[in-house]
């Protein structure tokens, strides 16, 4: 369908909110959670007006019906990331238990104590506090890769850590409070001639440009369904067939087994040996339709309409007295601006903007060690994605001019 | 009455043709569905072209799973193993004549799998290749 | 509201459903999970086209108005099972993942080598799976309380097997195959004289009948929002506070922390601690929902009606030929009856059914030790919810005449 | 303007009447918030019948937490530490006289936790029993 702006205002119900009386909800938050559009909710409900069931073992209708409706879905997901098959796709709650599947099995079967594992300073709470546990129980060696004072990774940094032969090499594809978009392809590859398996963290990356995990090369790749148009409760673990074939099973209970007796019990066959338990059911389903409803567009679209609000967002916050913007001279930056004010805190910036319908986050964002790095406890965020406009970002800037009629 | 089970599938499934074991043999296998318990033997006969003379299964399973192992034998007889190892997924459907769901899917192709996995003497066979 | 049967199958949309032309879905296969009333689904749209937004961290009206709603469905749950704090109530993504929690931080806590954990032969895959993989780490002695040849536990066994002075007792509250609902209070009450901590499975007791935790004294009580009229994509852990507290966090990331450095964390309060990333928020609403219309109805009620279609099921199906029922004598039975037929196996009746719009499940309902036992391999199984009336059950009888007639 | 950010919270937070220090003092306590890095400090002086004669804030945060520690010091003075005890999550409110969201509740209850963990002598308070 391309890029219609109109069309893709319409399909989103929540903007059509009242916050405050004569106060239109402006949405800047979809860095936290994106907005979902109608065929999206459709999806789901079509699920559960007319053909709910638990799936995989069912011989009805409803459970046949469900059960290719589910897959269906992984093989979209599969297609939309260019994974070779669809075993390599295993549906998780979200993209942090992706990256705990990977620690409690792959680490656990892989790591021992002594091994390093690279991360970087502008890591998401998911992406470090796995790992910070697995290194307590196996005495693992945690090094990261510093953010530069501009906020980029400092990649000079980069030959000195990989010569300590990292066993695993972690790092997001895009920062959620700076927006950097790291070189994945030339991370990647660096890592594995240093030996390294890599997880890249995608929860900000394939929500807003197109992502090619065989282009890649990525050993891991974890995101959420909540961040790309998607429902609540369901994430994407992506890993390369073979090492999922070799890891151990993750939780145990119905679906991951192919045979059951009282003391011992034999694995599924990839993906649902990872699934244990009834899935996301309907969740599947509408991240299905959202991946539909974003590869109609064209991924390209969705990245070309954020840098050009972005390019506009910081033109036009930049000149704001008492202001300064996290990370604004970053060279390839998606659609977040972090900043922070002299003479109010993030909480009461957000709270003034709030009062005009503009809907922004406030605090350290999951990545309390990149706002420590650069002595902040805390940061305003505005993000964007395919449902804002330039007058959004007007918005924002006349709420940022009341704060500071109020507190300069 | 329904189309589904058709008589030819439930006469097959209370009379099996090709049920029974043969020994000696060129080849057997089996192979389970453990979702549903059904449980395919078969045995097979070649002559020194490799061809199906004699065939014959065993085990217990759905009227799907044991119609569909006699029709896949009644099939191959006289044929190469060459020609065997293409037989297809839609080739069973054909010779059931029904269209099936996914978990009814598997009760249809098991014989194919035990079959195949028999000509090409390996240990279980991924279900992709059938 | 009391118990308003036209009125409830109003409010399940999916009981408009034709299956084949002319032939309307009869529902026997809630035991799987159940079907949705339109409240619930409303309840889910609401979030999604009114105040979707991510909970906890944000000042903006959504997301206060998401948080607020999440955590009341929290409180409503906590009610429910008459827990004594919003604090022991951790929503997992369904019973299974909160059996895996247990044995994953209490259950590598608290057991070592040499200990014994009890089990019984009637429980779930999902109660057992977790159990076998923490016996094969740390080498523990799973034993199992036998089922007699009519479908109960036998207590007759239990005495030798307390007497192994087992560290944990986990069972199942209602069997999903053969309807048996065990005497939970005793059992535990037992358990804990011998030093044991308990945990119950109550996928299919919460939905069915009224729960107090508190009553029964559960140490851990687990089950799933989907098999009770909520959505899927998530589950409840029930741990006494004090247990939980003492408990390592299981995953790590967003949300189950307080503070994160870059090699260390301090993990949250209860609940949060055990919900690590972007919970299962519009689900947790749609939990909410579910327990609101089913305590309107009242449990009594639900449990009364269901007791009323198992007498009339067991009453109508019984003389039919070439059928033997899975535990038709059991005192204290639930909604569920399996059975076999010897002329036709289950995934041919299950499927004739189907051909007459009648939903039942074949298989062997993730109870392959219970079905092995036995020597069946499996077995098919009508389970009835308060959406079904003596009507289905006539349905379900013609059907099976028809599988008689044609398999006979 | 918006009734929410009333000039009364805005003033305090510029210009706060309670910030300091006391040295020496009775007792002092601090916490911070780690969601928002809000950082508290009070110090409190008590007379023979322990009512409390000074007290002071320091630290930093939004203007709600500031705002509510300089209108709670200031409404303490001249009250009996019994008195403080009962001091409740609905009078910090009152003081500040709007309605607030979950998160922003707990920057405006901090200081009330600082200065009740303070009275009791505890490390660290249950934010329950605020
Ligand atoms: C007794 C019992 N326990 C556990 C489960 C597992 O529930 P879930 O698949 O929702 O985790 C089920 C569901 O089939 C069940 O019936
Ligand atoms: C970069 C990054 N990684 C991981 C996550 C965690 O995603 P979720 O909470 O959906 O697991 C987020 C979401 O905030 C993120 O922005």
């Amino acid at each position: 369908m391309g890029f219609d702006k109109e069309k893709i205002i319409r399909d989103f119900p929540i903007l059509n909110r009242e916050i405050k009386p004569g106060k239109r909800l402006v949405y800047l938050d979809s860095t936290a959670t994106s907005q979902k559009p109608e065929v999206v909710i459709e999806a789901m409900n079509d699920y559960y007006r007319l053909y709910n069931a638990n799936i995989h073992r069912g011989v009805h209708t409803l459970a046949e019906e469900a059960t290719a409706m589910y897959e269906q879905s992984r093989v979209k997901v599969q297609k939309f990331i260019n994974a070779r098959s669809h075993k390599e796709i295993v549906f998780t709650r979200n993209a942090t238990e992706a990256i705990n599947l990977v620690a409690f099995t792959w680490g656990r079967q892989n790591l021992d104590a002594g091994d390093v594992v690279v991360l970087t300073e502008m890591e998401h709470h998911s992406n470090l506090v796995p790992w910070q546990m697995l290194a307590a129980e196996k005495n693992l060696r945690l090094e990261f890769i510093p953010v530069t004072e501009n906020g980029e990774l400092d990649l000079l940094e980069l030959p000195a850590l990989l010569n300590l032969k990292p066993k695993l090499f972690c790092f997001t594809h895009m920062s959620n409070v700076l927006g950097t978009i790291n070189p994945a392809k030339e991370l990647i590859s660096n890592a594995h001639k240093a030996g390294a398996v890599v997880l890249v963290d995608g929860a900000q990356s394939v929500p807003h440009f197109a992502v090619d995990v065989v282009d890649l090369d990525a050993d891991f790749y974890v995101f959420s369904a909540h961040k790309m148009l998607g429902p609540t409760g369901i994430g994407v673990l992506y890993g390369k067939e073979n090492l999922l074939n070799n890891m151990p099973p993750f939780l145990g209970g119905g679906d991951m087994i192919k045979k059951v007796q009282l003391r011992t019990f034999k694995p599924n066959d990839l993906p649902h040996k990872f699934e244990a338990g009834t899935p996301a059911i309907a969740e599947a389903i509408g991240l299905g339709a959202a991946v539909d409803y974003l590869a109609a567009i064209g991924m390209d679209h969705v990245l070309a309409h954020e840098k050009e609000l972005t390019a506009y967002g910081l033109e036009k916050i930049a000149p704001l007295e008492h202001l300064k913007i996290f990370g604004k001279d970053i060279t390839n930056k998606g659609g977040v601006i972090a900043f922070e004010m002299d003479i109010a805190h993030p909480h009461d910036v957000a709270q003034i903007l709030d009062m005009q319908g503009v809907a922004v986050r406030a605090g350290h964002h999951c990545a309390m060690p990149l706002h420590e790095k650069f002595h902040i406890p805390a940061t305003t965020r505005a993000s964007f994605y395919i449902y804002n406009t330039k007058e959004d970002i007007d918005k924002l800037v006349e709420g940022l001019q009341i704060v500071i009629d109020m507190f300069g | 009455m329904d189309d589904f089970y058709r008589e030819l599938i439930v006469e097959r499934y209370k009379n099996p043709v090709y049920k029974g074991e043969l020994d000696p043999h060129d080849f057997s296998y089996e192979d389970e569905n453990p979702l549903c318990g059904d449980h395919i033997h078969i045995d097979v006969r070649v002559d020194e072209d490799n061809k199906v003379t004699e065939a014959a299964f065993s085990g217990h399973g759905c009227a799907i799973s044991q119609a569909s192992a006699d029709l896949l034998l009644e099939s191959i007889i006289g044929k190469s193993l060459e020609e065997v190892k293409h037989f297809s997924k839609e080739d069973v459907l054909d010779l059931l004549g029904i269209e099936l769901g996914p978990v009814r899917l598997k009760c249809a192709l098991l014989s194919l799998k035990v079959l195949k996995a028999g000509i090409y003497g390996v240990g279980e066979l991924d279900e992709d290749l059938v």
